[in-house]
């Protein structure tokens, strides 16, 4: 590995003296409840605030704010999606990331170091070409690589021809990467609250206050709370709360399950995701590595998955990157991921009047956060689907008018 | 059907490899093997019990045979028009054997709602046998092989380094696996990197 | 107890056979091991186990490995290590070591071989179950191995007993569901050199028991206090340990504890040579039998009071402590090369969170702990609360430290993290301990938080005023420890890192040098080049060869189901879109299946071989789930149909001959049989022996051309293709792989399922209207064809390209402009992309097909391909490019 | 790794099976005869609670057979499990 300089991984900085207030007692009202303190919930209402001027805004959080996929993704960002509508709102969010640090005013670690999708048989090429030229046309950037210019940008992947599943190509996006998820999050949190939001924690939404099919406000553990508009981002538990509300939603709820190494020296500064072996990965800025594999078959609530899935995942990175091979599995976790028919999002109105929706993004949530928030703070102020989420309403599952992004998924599921 | 084994190749050319007071792995080729499905309690079922002389229970997980003493380690069963049934679901059975299978199910055939399909090709036949068998089937197998859960005459369908095999404890210290074809180097690869420790 | 040289830092040094490297370094007067990660601070050894958080190292010896505790390492001759600074490194070379798993089944799994661990043995072997106890040391006894003294015969005889399996130098990494575990065996680093190879290196356990008896036992605590984590400065129990055994590298001690333990390793340090000039205790009385043997043995003992900073050698070795009462005040200085904290024990509660058991605090412990007894699993000794009596132990963390003193008390030690990060966490409104641990990064290091989590959620305790467990659970992910994962992926690397599937025929492609194309788990044959041609040439010459003389494919690998009962057409009526209980006896015919959402699933051939027997085929990939999907239907929504599936891919082989001359030579191969159009119709289906062998031959074409499907059991499938060789070699007989399949299906037009499609395509999209039954009452996807957005105009549908420069093959996946006049540059409307796309020997001319918006409207449209590096330009055409009247299958 | 109890083969491990999603959705009797809006609910919508489901699974690489079974989506805990077409039992909650 001569071509590959191993740099040491540096110390983070410190996290700012202050960040937001705790205990907050809630108020009586608020013009916007947001349910879920996860990226999402924290986004919309720093865009609620900040694009729409509301700030009268409370997010409520059964547990601590971003505990749930938020605080345990593998932080993957990118936007080289297949469909038009995908690569219209994913693509928006990463416009919004490449300024978001300066604009929160929050250090996020974001980092365009390149994220390669690898493609290892002859149909898996010509679907990964398709991504390709569909990024082409909608101007995403998007590049396409040979075996050998992909051991250019990451010398550690396996090109050799005689592995199960030789590497035969990949896509390239150059402006995908990774940023630190805990960081993102309170960097939202922190500015919305600077704002006048109200971070509520361990407050857990129990029901809904519907008067002739239009919302006026959430029961919750710590009472009633009045509300003019609300929205619900609470991911995997959306089912949960749609129940309560009294509509279907088309969402199974998942383990997703990921893993990280122990610190180790610099080896891989790009991002690198295979769908066909069943694994993704990237080495994190303190120099651990972080990867993830494919979701769990069942549905469940309980943040944690089968230890085959894991082994799989292994024996799939230690193919494709044998220097990986003596390095320590430290870590492993579970998130829930509320997983919809085709693996599309599901954002805007539901049957219920002012009441919102914004769920289903899966496995890829961490990469849409400063997006899907600005589209559901436009959905929530304006009443009415931002332009972005509307190919994504719920009666997308009636007419029939999917978003199948199965094929364009971290993994292929 | 008789198979002329003149022009036809089995999927491991009857490979075998070991030491019998270790582990003794081997391909026994061309062993006739049929899928049989009827549904217990009809008519049907009747007939083919009849049929076979075996009086199936549908039991999941159990091998009846007649004049079929397994002699490990010979190509041959022993007995003439020797039968074995492995229940494999409800209404599934794995028929193997010496006798002509589809000549005894023939009639049953013609007037009931029964199936029996030829897949002697379908699979092959591995036998594992010796003190340190089971232990090599562990690395692969996940299922419960001690003696009171999975005694002689158990059978077993799983998943085997990642494949679909049918097991069979068929006698002590031996079991043999049904592969598919497709599988069956894949398994013998498999069978033997994990026998090495024991040789 | 035998000597054995090892390296550490580039130094040679002797130890004793069978102790950790961490020992051995002490025994030769190792103190200041490395240098912190982020502060460089001067660090050494602390703990006795896996608890360590300074002493990690990377093996260069063996088959080496990065970041591993010293206290965990055996030594053996040759060891060759480097002392890390947190960070490891991962050499290029290739881990060539073995690495195996095993399964096993047993009544009770017990996890720990302490008393406790050996006790909860001696129970269940004695009622007659089957047991496994796995201990992570080498050997038994837990605690009591430290302390030196003799495991009771009586529990060492169950390791013994015939229905015990004792796995030592095993780790239970992760308790899941169902009794489910997993636990790695460490099989050879601890012996000498040269270990057989076949002995894997690490063995992965995975184990399901009736019955999980943890017994893990617990860890000791640090406490945290000003420069807390200079060389010299170490939990009690470890450096007692140590001391006992030997390795001694220190002349005067300082005890500094909150419970009895400090005075049980008071006393060992003692009877070892270590002068204690103090045991200071922060608890203003205590008693019991260790204390009052403390002071018989005239050790001098300070009563509330605690550590509060120490000073250092100029090489950075702790040289004296500064003790005073929990506020600072009283300071007294004490000199000491060795500082041996008790700050209490910490229960090792890992396995129990895992399973989503919350601990529970114990203020009279100052401990979490867990007590469980249900029918899958249950705790015992330190773990459930057990300490042995007297420890009576005060709960307490810490002094109160000035901001100045707070940036050298360490809180986490390889994260450098310490109690001014922390109290900034709290200031900025940190409150849950998962918040405070990613404010401060406390507890994500390679130990884990193992000694660092109950100090962190003790101290947000005092902090704001609430118990430990106000603040949030204890809780911890899997694994235990590390594990490196080569050893997770076990044997399933290189060729075992995925099942190959190979046909009857496979050993003639291999010989014949065809590269192989990956479809699913097969491997097929992908063309045959012949005196180095490369793929484009060998695809037309075979193209050429099928379209005027005769080729021949192995088409063994297509999914085939037998169905019997006579139920099938009417199953087969609902599965498929067209109609199929009309199909006669010895025919065959072709269907599509749809989702229930209409969008097309799979596709193949399906014969009627009697009345109530058929063979369906499925695409390569689809098999398996083809025949899942049949049983669904069968089992959960029909089950009064009479149809039986069985799955039979592998029992027939298909040796496809293809072209003009495939007539000439399927006499040749069956004389028996007549092969005219008359008696042997397109779909029909013919029994003769051929080559000998009894086969059914089917005419089926997947080229348009004259083709005969001959289906022989597997066993025969070499055979047959050998035959085909032999009779066709003056006929120039040409094999053919995938490759030179897909261009002859394109040129008719034959739509490949996953390549034509998605998943997002109805059959009406493909230009297939035709095969779906208008008459039938309803079918799976049916439903679905008259939504909204399945109904509407202008969907995508599947038209063929033809390029204005016929070399120019468009690469597959390309997206379609309207108009050559359009504008081309991105961002820019799509009406639709390219699916295949090749170069014809037919045509002459490149070609595609295409799905393309209201597509069968646009034929005759032009049309441009934007690339980024070109501009294609081609016209809209039908999707059959050859003989659009089908007249050529006949001969 | 979830140990499934197969009511035919007894518990297996989770590899062995596929899963099915909500129990007891049945194939409408006259799909024609559905609107848009109730069709999609057919295809589209499977119960997804946190706590007690009465879920499918097909132990697809053992005997084959689809089941049904109650199973604690929170806590991974399997209730009884049922043959398709015979009373269910009630659920554990």
């Amino acid at each position: 590995m001569a071509s590959m300089t191993r740099r040491r991984s540096a110390e983070l900085p410190d996290h700012p003296d202050f960040l937001w207030a705790t205990d907050i007692t809630p108020k009586k009202a608020y013009d916007v409840i947001i349910i879920g303190a996860g990226g999402h919930g924290l986004a919309t209402a720093y865009y609620l605030a900040k694009n729409h001027g509301i700030t009268n805004v409370a997010i409520l959080e059964k547990g601590w704010l971003a505990g749930g996929n938020m605080g345990r993704n593998t932080t993957i960002i990118r936007s080289n999606y297949l469909w038009d509508e995908s690569a219209g709102i994913y693509d928006h969010s990463l416009k919004l990331w490449e300024n978001l640090e300066e604009e929160v005013g929050y250090e996020m670690f974001f980092s365009q170091r390149g994220v390669m999708t690898l493609a290892h048989s002859v149909s898996d090429v010509r679907s990964k070409q398709r991504n390709y030229y569909a990024n082409y046309v909608n101007d995403v950037d998007s590049v396409w690589l040979t075996p050998e210019e992909i051991k250019e940008i990451a010398p550690i992947v396996n090109i050799s021809e005689d592995i199960r599943y030789p590497v035969m190509g990949a896509t390239y996006q150059a402006r995908g990467g990774i940023a630190k998820h805990d960081w993102v999050a309170w960097g939202f949190a922190k500015a919305a609250a600077d704002m006048g939001v109200d971070i509520i924690q361990g407050c857990e939404v129990t029901g809904f206050n519907i008067v002739d099919g239009k919302i006026q406000g959430v029961k919750t553990n710590r009472g009633d709370i009045a509300a003019g508009k609300v929205g619900m981002v609470a991911a995997g538990h959306t089912s949960v709360l749609a129940d309560m509300a009294g509509f279907d939603v088309p969402l199974q709820s998942r383990p997703l399950q990921a893993l990280v190494s122990e610190l180790l020296e610099q080896v891989l500064d790009t991002v690198i995701m295979s769908g066909a072996v069943h694994v993704y990965v990237s080495q994190a800025h303190k120099g651990e590595l972080v990867m993830g594999a494919g979701t769990d078959s069942y549905n469940s609530y309980a943040q944690r998955g089968g230890f085959h899935v894991v082994e799989h995942q292994l024996a799939a990175a230690c193919e494709l990157f044998p220097i990986f091979e003596r390095a320590h599995m430290l870590r492993t976790w579970g998130g829930i991921v509320d997983i919809s028919p085709d693996a599309s999002p599901i954002i805007g109105l539901t049957p219920v009047e002012n009441l919102f929706i914004n769920s289903g993004w899966g496995t890829g949530g961490f990469k849409a956060t400063p997006g899907s928030g600005w589209v559901m703070a436009a959905t929530i102020a304006n009443g009415e689907p931002d332009k972005l989420a509307k190919p994504y309403a719920l009666d997308r599952f009636v007419s029939g008018h999917l978003i199948d992004e199965h094929g364009a998924a971290g993994v292929a599921h | 059907m008789m198979v002329n084994t003149e022009l036809a190749k089995s999927p491991l050319g009857g490979i075998g490899l070991g030491d019998a007071t270790k582990v003794f792995l081997k391909e026994v080729p061309f062993t006739p093997g049929f899928d049989l499905r009827v549904q217990p309690g009809t008519p049907a079922f009747t007939a083919v019990i009849d049929a076979l002389g075996l009086k199936l229970e549908p039991t999941v997980g159990r091998v009846m045979r007649i004049n079929a003493d397994c002699i490990v380690s010979e190509d041959e069963f022993p007995a003439q028009g020797g039968v074995i049934a492995l229940c494999l679901g409800p209404d599934w059975w794995y028929l193997t054997g010496t006798a002509d299978i589809q000549k005894l199910l023939s009639s049953a055939l013609e007037t009931h709602h029964l199936s029996l399909v030829d897949v002697s090709s379908q699979r092959t036949k591995i036998e594992i046998y010796g003190p340190s068998a089971k232990d090599v089937l562990l690395h692969y197998w996940e299922q419960d092989l001690r003696e009171d859960n999975f005694p002689i005459d158990s059978c077993s369908q799983g998943v085997f380094a990642k494949t679909p095999v049918i097991m069979w404890h068929c006698c002590k210290d031996c079991y043999i696996l049904f592969p598919r074809a497709s599988f069956a180097k894949h398994i013998w690869t498999a069978l033997t990197d994990a026998a090495v420790e024991y040789l | 107890m035998s000597n054995v040289t090892f390296t550490f830092d580039g130094q040679q040094y002797t130890g004793v056979s069978g102790e950790s490297l961490a020992s051995a370094l002490l025994r030769n007067g190792v103190i200041h091991f490395t240098n912190s990660s982020y502060k460089d601070r001067p660090r050494g050894i602390m703990g006795l186990w896996v608890e360590e958080s300074n002493a990690l190292v990377n093996v260069d010896s063996g088959p080496g490995e990065p970041m591993k505790a010293s206290t965990t390492i055996p030594i053996v001759e040759g060891l060759i290590t480097r002392s890390t600074q947190g960070v490891g490194d991962l050499p290029d070379t290739r881990d060539n070591s073995r690495y195996d798993k095993s399964n096993r089944h047993v009544d009770v799994l017990v996890v720990g071989a302490g008393i406790a661990g050996l006790t909860a043995t001696k129970k269940f072997a004695e009622l007659g179950k089957s047991v496994i106890l796995i201990d992570d040391q080498p050997t038994p006894g837990g605690h009591m191995r430290h302390l030196g003294t003799q495991v009771p015969a009586e529990l060492m005889a169950v390791l013994e007993l015939a229905n015990v399996t004792y796995l030592p130098r095993t780790t239970v990494q992760g308790l899941y569901d169902q009794g489910y575990s997993v636990a790695t065996q460490r099989r050879t680093d601890h012996l000498d050199a040269n270990v057989h190879t076949e002995v894997s290196r690490i063995r992965t356990w995975h184990i399901r028991a009736d019955h999980t008896v943890l017994a893990t036992g617990a860890f000791q605590r640090h406490l945290v206090f000003a420069n807390n984590d200079r060389p010299g400065i170490m939990l009690s129990h470890a450096a007692a340990t140590y001391v006992s055994q030997g390795a001694n590298p220190f002349k005067t001690a300082v005890v500094v504890t909150v419970d009895n333990q400090g005075y049980r390793d008071a006393l060992r340090l003692h009877t070892a040579g270590v002068a204690v000039s103090a045991v200071v205790d922060i608890r203003e009385t205590a008693g019991g039998a260790s204390v009052e043997a403390v002071k018989d043995a005239g050790i001098r003992i300070v009563s509330g009071k605690t550590a509060l900073d120490t000073a250092g050698t100029p090489t950075g070795l702790v040289s004296a402590v500064t003790i005073a009462k929990a506020d600072g005040s009283e300071p007294e200085s004490i000199d000491a090369d060795l500082i041996a904290m008790s700050g209490g024990w910490t229960p090792i509660v890992h396995l129990a969170t895992f399973i989503g058991i919350k601990p529970t605090w114990v203020p009279a412990l100052a401990a979490f702990v867990v007590e469980r007894n249900d029918v899958l699993t249950s705790t015992t000794g330190m773990l459930a609360g057990d300490f042995g009596g007297d420890d009576d132990a005060a709960v307490f963390f810490g002094p109160e430290l000035t901001t100045e003193q707070a940036l050298v008390a360490f809180v986490d030690f390889q994260r450098d993290a310490t109690l001014r990060d922390f109290n900034r966490a709290i200031g900025a409104g940190m409150r849950s301990i998962e918040h405070v641990k990613r404010y401060t990064s406390i507890g994500t290091s390679h130990d884990q938080g193992k000694t660092s989590g109950t100090t962190t959620m003790g101290l947000i305790g005092q902090a704001i005023g609430k118990a430990p467990d106000e603040i949030g659970s204890l809780t911890f992910r899997p694994p235990y420890i590390s594990i490196p994962f080569a050893a997770l992926a076990g044997r399933d690397r290189g060729l075992l890192s995925d099942p190959i599937r190979t046909t009857p025929i496979h050993s003639w492609h291999e010989s014949a040098k065809a590269p192989m194309e990956d479809v699913g788990q097969w491997k097929r044959p992908w063309f045959f080049p012949i005196n180095g041609e490369n793929m484009h040439a060998a695809v037309l010459r075979e193209c050429a060869a099928v379209r005027e003389g005769v080729g021949v494919m192995d088409a063994s690998t297509l999914g085939k189901i037998d169905l019997r009962g006579k139920d099938v057409g009417k199953f087969l009526d609902m599965i498929y879109t067209n109609m199929f209980s009309t199909l006669k006896v010895g025919m065959s015919r072709y269907g599509l299946m749809c989702g229930i959402d209409g969008m097309v699933f799979d596709d193949g051939v399906t014969t009627r071989i009697s009345e109530n027997h058929w063979l369906m085929t499925t695409t390569t990939g689809g098999a398996a789930k083809v025949l899942d999907w049949l049983e669904e239907w069968l089992q959960t929504e029909w089950p009064d149909l009479e149809v039986y599936c069985t799955s039979v891919t592998e029992q027939i082989a298909t040796v496809a001959i293809v072209g003009p001359k495939s007539r000439e030579l399927m006499s040749r191969l069956a004389p028996d049989l007549d092969v005219s159009n008359e008696m042997f119709a397109f779909m029909e289906n013919k029994y003769a022996d051929v080559a000998g062998i009894p086969a059914r031959v089917a005419r089926i074409s997947f080229s348009g051309e004259l083709a005969y499907e001959i289906n022989v059991p597997g066993s025969f499938g070499l055979h047959i293709w050998q035959a085909v060789m032999k009779q066709g070699t003056d006929l120039n007989i040409t094999p053919y792989g995938t490759e030179t399949m897909h261009v002859l299906r394109a040129e008719k037009g034959f739509v490949i399922v996953g390549q034509e499609t998605d998943g997002t395509q109805t059959p009406q999209d493909l230009d297939m209207d035709w095969i779906v039954s208008k008459k039938k009452e309803d079918f799976i996807g049916k439903r679905s064809f008259s939504r909204a957005d399945t109904a509407r105009e202008g969907r995508h549908q599947l038209v063929g390209i033809l390029t204005d420069d016929g070399s120019a093959v468009i690469p597959e996946g390309a997206y379609i402009v309207a108009g050559v006049d359009e504008k081309t540059a991105p961002p820019v409307k799509h009406i639709g992309y390219v699916t295949s796309s090749y170069d014809s020997a037919a045509l002459g001319h490149s070609f595609a097909l295409a799905l393309v918006a209201n597509g069968l409207a646009r034929k005759g449209e032009k049309v441009a391909i934007p690339m980024a590096d070109r501009v294609l330009t081609g016209v809209i055409t039908d999707s059959v490019f050859v003989d659009k009247e089908n007249t050529r299958r006949d001969g | 790794m979830l140990n499934i109890p197969c009511p035919y083969c007894g518990p297996r491990d989770e590899t062995e099976f596929h899963y099915g999603a909500q129990a007891h959705v049945a194939y409408p009797e006259s799909p024609k005869d559905l609107t848009d809006e109730q069709w999609a609910k057919f295809v589209f919508i499977k119960s997804n609670p946190k706590g007690w489901l009465a879920e499918r699974w097909v132990h697809n690489s053992g005997c084959r057979r689809w089941f049904n079974v109650w199973r604690n989506t929170a806590t991974h805990e399997f209730g009884p499990s049922y043959k398709p077409f015979t009373q269910q039992p009630k659920s554990p909650a």
